[in-house]
């Protein structure tokens, strides 16, 4: 549904569902902080990013009428085979057999989900998580710098301007000729 | 019981519906980032059905960088997307083939 | 807290502050030339990183738990990614300023992009990995839609965005598939993993889905769509950066991700790496002939090129990475030579990039014209330039391990690949004399272009006495 | 002095090429004439006093990785020695002559400097065949091989406003480098089987390869075998041998002081040189003896027979180059490799005085090359015409039969012709009867040369034959002293190069197998065996004169009867024609493509082929394939995802 929708509204719509039954899955299997974390940055921020730029940007709905009938069939068939493939390899999982001894963080039964999640995340993962933060920053460049236009005639108040205009710049006197005017 | 493999399972549908969405989509460029989105759910979910399973809090830590990321890539997407539109007044697929040869 | 650590990505950091220092200056500073000024110092602040970087330390280190490595290996990679970065800076200044999109934001996007990339070369466990990959390919598609007000570098950036997103969550999927089956994301025990036991199929695919990922980065065929059209679309600077360092990046990071994590599965993926260079080298050959746009031919040039560095990584052994490693260098000089005319290509101000402009450059300027055509032989591969060698090494790499199919396509695709290189030097010198091009080839363009071109004919005399070193720095992985 | 030899070229290149705007175009020019007169009389010296022994000079290593080392350096031995002198020699008369012939070009207007590029060219091209033939290692030999290459693009390409200049600049290249292809595979080989490049350590492992077999496309082959094959596949190229030879007459776009260097004395014979060179590896290589055995000899009668009625003057000299090369191949083929380089270095005296002397034919009649408009030109370019027919007497063999006195190419061509005789195999008989014919036809269209340019009535523009005048003494001086070659060397140098001294001559640089016995041989066939080749050249001889002088009108009446005959040889064999009718009529592709295989042309057809045809179409699809559309581009990705994928479920986990 998200990916067959003409609307774009309602496709954005469709993600956040799917975003929560995530989150629903995530809760089921014990993993609360990121059930919370998808909630909150997906379907609070990024849909919400999504929807705003879909209105924004204001498109004319009627003429992106779906042309996809045609490729259905070859769609379908690479999927087919894609699934077919991967459901082969998932019915039965199979991890390496010292992959439990070389686990990284083991689970703390005792503490939280969360506790847990923060107590690594700020000691062993405090460098991926400080990338994280330079990566959250050149996203903010980057959107400044690819959308953020000065518009020229806008009137904006210029503190510095304001505090160092002086009397001198700002009157000026003049000896008007009678007469003639200034021009 | 829910076991692992169907939790591997939703995901590669998942997974393989945003692939879909990329290619098979030929009108809305908003439509391609939304399937994005869906790839890096589909990754989500496995990384931390991994983690359950193998009572590691390793996949969840990546799971939430990707989704750290995932917000990242979301934004700067959108702001291509806004530019993109400025200069040529629409979101069109087919329209985003200037370049070629 | 960890401080043995934090010497060990002591480069990294400096750089990120830097980064961070530059951009709050830049921020609030009131002079109209920020950029100019950012620009310069920046590329003098790269150069000294890194020569601190391959001067000051030796042996390997490890940092937070094993997934970042300093080695020498890593620190090679990062001399030539942050120099010819460093350079790239330098003759985009020109460029930017005539095209009015000289912001200080692109000295600042270039800086954490060679952040991201320094992480790449360094990481030794998958999250590292992908941050790295994510923090230098969000920097990039920035820059490919620098120039905001021209529809065809949006529509670069939007392409390069939506392709390089999707092969990022192909790499992420392989990622966590590679996790589930071995419990760690890190090399080493990914490694210990598969030689503990039998391989599985969940494993298998986490590989493939790794390789397409990373093959996309390095714009190999199959997964090279983007790259003619970015190159021709971004502005010419970003073009070049797109060419070079990251290329580097993703190429040293493939060859450590490959060797350090599936070394015990070698002979499965060294069929695909193999099939893969063949594609890419045919396809960037035959696809370069139709191209009148010189800067598509160079994408489809650097698709070759990619195929023949990554026939060293499908050799698999020591000689073929070391040959890998020197093919990225030769590559990159190469390169840096022939974009520094590229971005100087101008017709009454505008920038142009088609061949026929070239029409008969050589009575124009001889010295400069001969200059390029030294770098387009050595880009062809003909002896005795450099390039020639760069080639010879792949070759006998992988003619070592037996993989003769692959030394023979390379050797067509190479005869085949010489045909566009010539036909560019047939225009500079007999072509059809048309308007000529504009004489505002700025002084450090033209250094870098004779220069570079110097360096593919004097560097024959022992190639830049960099064979030792690359050996030195895939011994270390290799041991 | 051998590196004087070897830099003094380079030296001269970089004064002639860089420094004229310094100094001006005289002392350049000058300056790169004398270096190379220099590197001629040192090359002399060195080949009086030579005493034999190999010996081989460090200049620097070029690489050295562990498994890998090349170093730059001389090897100085007989067949270098040899090869010294005719490079030299020759190119320093060129260079002499060039002074003259380039002077006043009207390719070039007033104002416009060429001649120090010209020189500078020439010089570098002289210093590349330096490091080829000096080289003692294939790396080396690779290099000189490419720079020969790259320098004669530049010297064919020369006259670059002229098209067809261009086009066969561009032929030349592309050809070679197809060879060269082949020549990288064979060092590649070579490499792989004995892991080092250099000569005396392939040469110590060669009986070694012979016994073992390597896997090359689908099947097992001998290791010698192989790299034998791949190596000549280079040297045809370079040396135009059947398949490959379509860039020699083309060639003769250039000018012709670059088409006596290049076409006649010196790259040509690179091939030779490197079939001598390799004789240790190709002793043990049976197979790939006899296949340059057969190619040289077809070469040999393919060019003389095109010859015959070619009207272009410098096109006559090329085809005739061509046949004497393939002379050259058959008699390393059969083993005699003296033989070879002892043609090379007579050859090498008589075929560049016969470009010189019809570029001074070509100088006196304001650049008209049809023989068709020359004329009783005898008396007006006197000395032109007395060298002329010394070459013409050399070339064509004359001498007194059963003795050895007789101008150079009656020894040496002689010598080659019992050589195959003597090699008393199925493939040296094939030889022997082709090369016979050849040294008939050879002698035939020499004389018709002779002929059609000096004697008989004045056709063609009659303005131009009464301004037509003797060319100055720069240009006169080369050919007098060629001539002197092309009467004596042949007589000075038998004992030496195939006569009783000849073991202590060529020393250890030429490898003879303990069971190859034709050298021998050679010295004891039937007389009648000796007498052949003077008797074939005097029926050519009796022929031409009876065609051109006697009854000219024959030839016409014979073109008109024997049209398709006439038509078949004056269109090359029809090479290009049924190419390019084949890309016209693509219906009639498999046919010609049979007929061409049937005729061994195969890999002419294919190359064509490939670069015509399906190229440009791969380039077409690869260009459609980038349609601009993002969802193809995500489609490929996906696609080439699946490809992998399957891959690894169907053939991944061991």
């Amino acid at each position: 549904m998200v990916v067959f929708s003409r609307n774009p509204v309602h496709a954005v719509l469709w993600l956040i569902l799917a975003f929560l039954s995530a989150a629903g899955l995530f809760v089921i299997q014990g993993a609360e902080f990121i059930a919370m974390l998808l909630i909150i940055v997906y379907v609070g921020a990024v849909a919400v990013l999504f929807l705003f730029v879909v209105m924004m940007l204001d498109v004319d709905f009627a003429t992106l009428k779906a042309g996809m009938a045609r490729y259905i069939p070859l769609g379908l068939l690479i999927g087919v085979v894609f699934l077919l493939i991967l459901g082969l390899e998932f019915t039965e999982w199979s991890s390496s057999a010292i992959a439990p001894e070389q686990r990284q963080a083991i689970q703390p039964s005792e503490v939280q989900n969360t506790v847990a999640l923060g107590n690594v995340i700020y000691t062993e993962y405090v460098f991926l998580f400080q990338i994280a933060g330079l990566i959250l920053l050149v996203a903010m460049i980057g959107a400044i710098v690819l959308t953020h236009r000065k518009r020229e005639g806008v009137k904006k108040q210029d503190i510095v301007a304001q505090i160092y205009r002086d009397s001198d710049s700002a009157v000026t006197l003049e000896d008007v000729p009678s007469g003639k005017g200034l021009s | 019981m829910i076991g692992l493999e169907h939790y591997l399972i939703v995901a590669a549908v998942l997974f393989v519906t945003g692939v879909f969405g990329i290619f098979l989509n030929r009108k809305n460029v908003i439509i391609i980032l939304i399937s994005i989105e869906l790839i890096l759910l589909a990754v989500n979910i496995n990384l931390v059905s991994f983690s359950v399973y193998l009572q590691d809090l390793v996949g969840q830590v990546f799971a939430m960088f990707v989704l750290t990321v995932a917000a990242a890539e979301a934004a700067i997407g959108l702001a291509i997307l806004v530019c993109f539109f400025r200069n040529r007044k629409s979101i069109s697929v087919d329209d985003v083939s200037i370049l070629r040869g | 807290m960890f401080p043995g650590d934090l010497t060990t990505i002591l480069p990294e950091l400096v750089l990120a502050s830097y980064g961070l220092a530059a951009l709050i200056w830049a921020v609030f500073s009131k002079t109209p030339r920020t950029g100019t000024a950012l620009i310069w110092l920046t590329s003098f602040f790269l150069v000294g990183l890194s020569l601190w970087i391959g001067l000051a330390t030796t042996g390997t280190k490890e940092a937070f738990g094993g997934a970042f490595v300093d080695d020498g290996f890593s620190r090679f990679a990062k001399v030539v990614i942050v120099l010819s970065s460093a350079v790239v800076l330098l003759l985009s200044q020109d460029y930017l300023e005539r095209e009015r999109i000289l912001k200080f934001e692109f000295p600042v996007l270039v800086v954490f992009a060679v952040l991201g990339m320094m992480i790449m070369v360094s990481a030794h466990g998958l999250m590292v990995l992908y941050m790295g990959i994510e923090l230098q390919s969000l920097s990039l598609y920035v820059l490919a839609a620098f120039h905001r007000n021209y529809s065809k570098s949006t529509e670069a950036g939007l392409k390069y965005f939506v392709l390089g997103a999707l092969s990022s969550g192909l790499l992420l999927y392989g990622a966590s598939l590679t996790y589930g089956f071995s419990g760690t994301t890190l090399m080493s025990g990914i490694s210990e993993a598969i030689a503990n036991d039998d391989t599985s199929v969940g494993l298998l695919f986490g590989l493939a889905f790794l390789i397409v990922g990373l093959a996309f980065k390095v714009s190999a065929a199959p997964f090279h769509m983007w790259a003619p059209d970015v190159y021709e679309g971004a502005p010419t600077p970003v073009t070049l950066f797109l060419a070079t360092a990251p290329k580097v990046a993703a190429m040293v990071l493939f060859a450590r991700l490959l060797r350090e994590a599936f070394g015990p599965i070698a002979s499965d993926w060294q069929v695909i790496i193999g099939g893969i260079a063949f594609v890419s080298m045919f396809l960037g050959s035959i696809a370069a002939i139709g191209q009148v746009d010189i800067k598509r031919l160079m994408a489809y040039s650097s698709i070759a090129h990619m195929g023949y560095a990554l026939m060293g990584i499908a050799a698999g052994t020591e000689q073929g990475f070391q040959a890998m490693l020197l093919y990225m260098v030769i590559y990159t000089v190469m390169n840096v030579g022939t974009f520094a005319f590229i971005l100087s290509m101008r017709k009454g101000g505008r920038p142009v990039s088609d061949i026929y402009s070239l029409g008969l450059y050589s009575r124009q300027s001889p010295v400069k014209a001969f200059s390029l055509l030294l770098l387009l032989f050595s880009l062809a591969g003909i002896v005795p330039l450099v390039g020639f060698f760069a080639k010879l090494y792949v070759f006998l790499a992988v003619i070592d391990v037996g993989m003769y199919w692959l030394a023979l396509g390379g050797a067509i695709a190479s005869v085949i690949g010489a045909y566009y290189y010539l036909r560019l030097v047939y225009f500079m010198y007999f072509g059809e004399a048309g308007e000529d091009l504009d004489d505002t080839m700025p002084r450090i363009s033209m250094i870098t272009l004779v220069i570079s071109g110097a360096l593919v004919i004097v560097g024959v005399a022992n190639l830049f006495g960099i064979i030792d070193i690359t050996q030195a720095a895939t011994g270390m992985l290799f041991n | 002095m051998e590196l004087v030899i070897l830099f003094s070229p380079l030296l001269g290149a970089i004064l002639s090429g860089f420094g004229h705007h310094l100094y001006g175009e005289k002392i350049a020019i000058y300056s790169a004439t004398g270096l190379l007169f220099l590197a001629a009389i040192l090359s002399w010296i060195i080949f009086f006093t030579f005493d034999g022994k190999t010996q081989i000079t460090q200049i620097f290593t070029f690489i050295a990785s562990d498994t890998f080392v090349s170093n730059w350096s001389i090897r100085l031995d007989r067949l270098t020695s040899v090869m010294l002198v005719v490079v030299t020699t020759v190119s320093a008369l060129v260079h002499l002559y060039s002074v003259g012939y380039m002077h006043g070009d009207p390719q070039w207007k007033e104002h416009e400097s060429y001649k120090p590029r010209f020189f500078a060219y020439l010089s570098f091209f002289s210093f590349a065949m330096l490091a080829l033939v000096t080289s003692n290692n294939l790396i080396q030999l690779f290099f000189g091989w490419e720079g020969v290459g790259v320098a004669s693009y530049l010297l064919i390409g020369f006259y670059y406003r002229k098209p067809s200049a261009n086009a066969a600049a561009i032929k030349a290249f592309i050809v070679n480098r197809v060879g060269d292809f082949g020549m990288a595979l064979g060092i590649f080989a070579l490499f792989t089987l004995t892991g080092s490049v250099i000569l005396d350590d392939i040469f110590t492992q060669a009986e070694s390869l012979s016994q073992r077999t390597i896997p090359f496309l689908w099947m097992e082959v001998n290791a010698a075998e192989l790299a034998g094959i791949l190596l000549f596949v280079g040297a045809a190229g370079k040396s135009a041998q059947l398949f490959l030879h379509t860039w020699l007459p083309d060639a003769m776009e250039g000018p012709t002081p670059v088409s006596a260097l290049i076409h006649a004395a010196t790259m040509v014979t690179a091939g030779v040189f490197l079939v001598c060179r390799m004789s240790p590896l190709y002793e043990f290589a049976p197979v790939s003896l006899a296949v340059i055995t057969i190619i040289g000899a077809i070469t040999a009668i393919f060019a003389a027979s095109v010859g015959l009625v070619q009207n272009d003057i410098k096109r006559v000299i090329a085809y005739s180059t061509c046949s004497q090369l393939g002379y050259m191949f058959a008699a390393a083929g059969v083993g005699v490799y003296q033989a070879a380089m002892f043609h090379l270095f007579t050859h090498a005296f008589f075929k560049a005085l016969l470009f010189l002397g019809a570029g001074s034919v070509i100088h006196a009649m304001h650049h008209e090359q049809d023989m068709r408009n020359y004329g009783g030109l005898r008396s007006k370019v006197p000395i032109t015409f007395w060298t002329m027919m010394i070459g013409t007497l050399a070339i064509t063999g004359f001498g007194i039969p059963l003795t050895h006195y007789g101008f150079a190419g009656f020894l040496s061509k002689d010598a080659i012709v019992e050589s195959t005789f003597a090699a008393a195999s199925e493939t040296g008989l094939f030889a022997f009867i082709l090369l016979l014919l050849a040294a008939a036809m050879t002698s035939f269209y020499s004389w018709r040369l002779i002929f059609m340019t000096f004697f008989g009535p004045r056709k063609g523009d009659a303005d131009t034959h009464a301004h037509a005048h003797e060319s100055p003494w720069s240009m006169l001086v080369p050919l007098v002293v060629l001539a002197l070659g092309s009467v004596f060397a042949g007589m000075i140098w038998y004992p030496e190069f195939f006569g009783y001294q000849v073991n202590e001559f060529f020393g250890p640089s030429v490898f003879i197998g303990s069971e190859n016995h034709v050298l021998h041989d050679a010295h004891y066939v039937p007389g009648w065996v000796k007498a052949s080749p003077f008797i074939a050249m005097v029926i050519g001889f009796g022929l031409s004169w009876l065609f051109y002088i006697k009854s000219p009108d024959i030839p016409g009446a014979l073109a008109r009867s024997q049209r398709p005959l006439y038509l078949f040889l004056l269109n090359k064999w029809y090479f290009d024609e049924l190419y390019e009718a084949a890309l016209v009529k693509p219906a009639k592709w498999l046919g010609t493509f049979l007929w061409k295989k049937g005729d061994g042309m195969t890999i002419d057809g294919v190359l064509h082929l490939v670069a015509k045809r399906s190229i440009p179409a791969l380039t077409q699809l690869a260009v459609r394939l980038q349609s601009g559309y993002l969802f193809h581009y995500a489609l490929m990705i996906v696609l080439g995802m699946g490809c992998i994928l399957i891959y690894v479920a169907l053939f991944g986990g061991n």
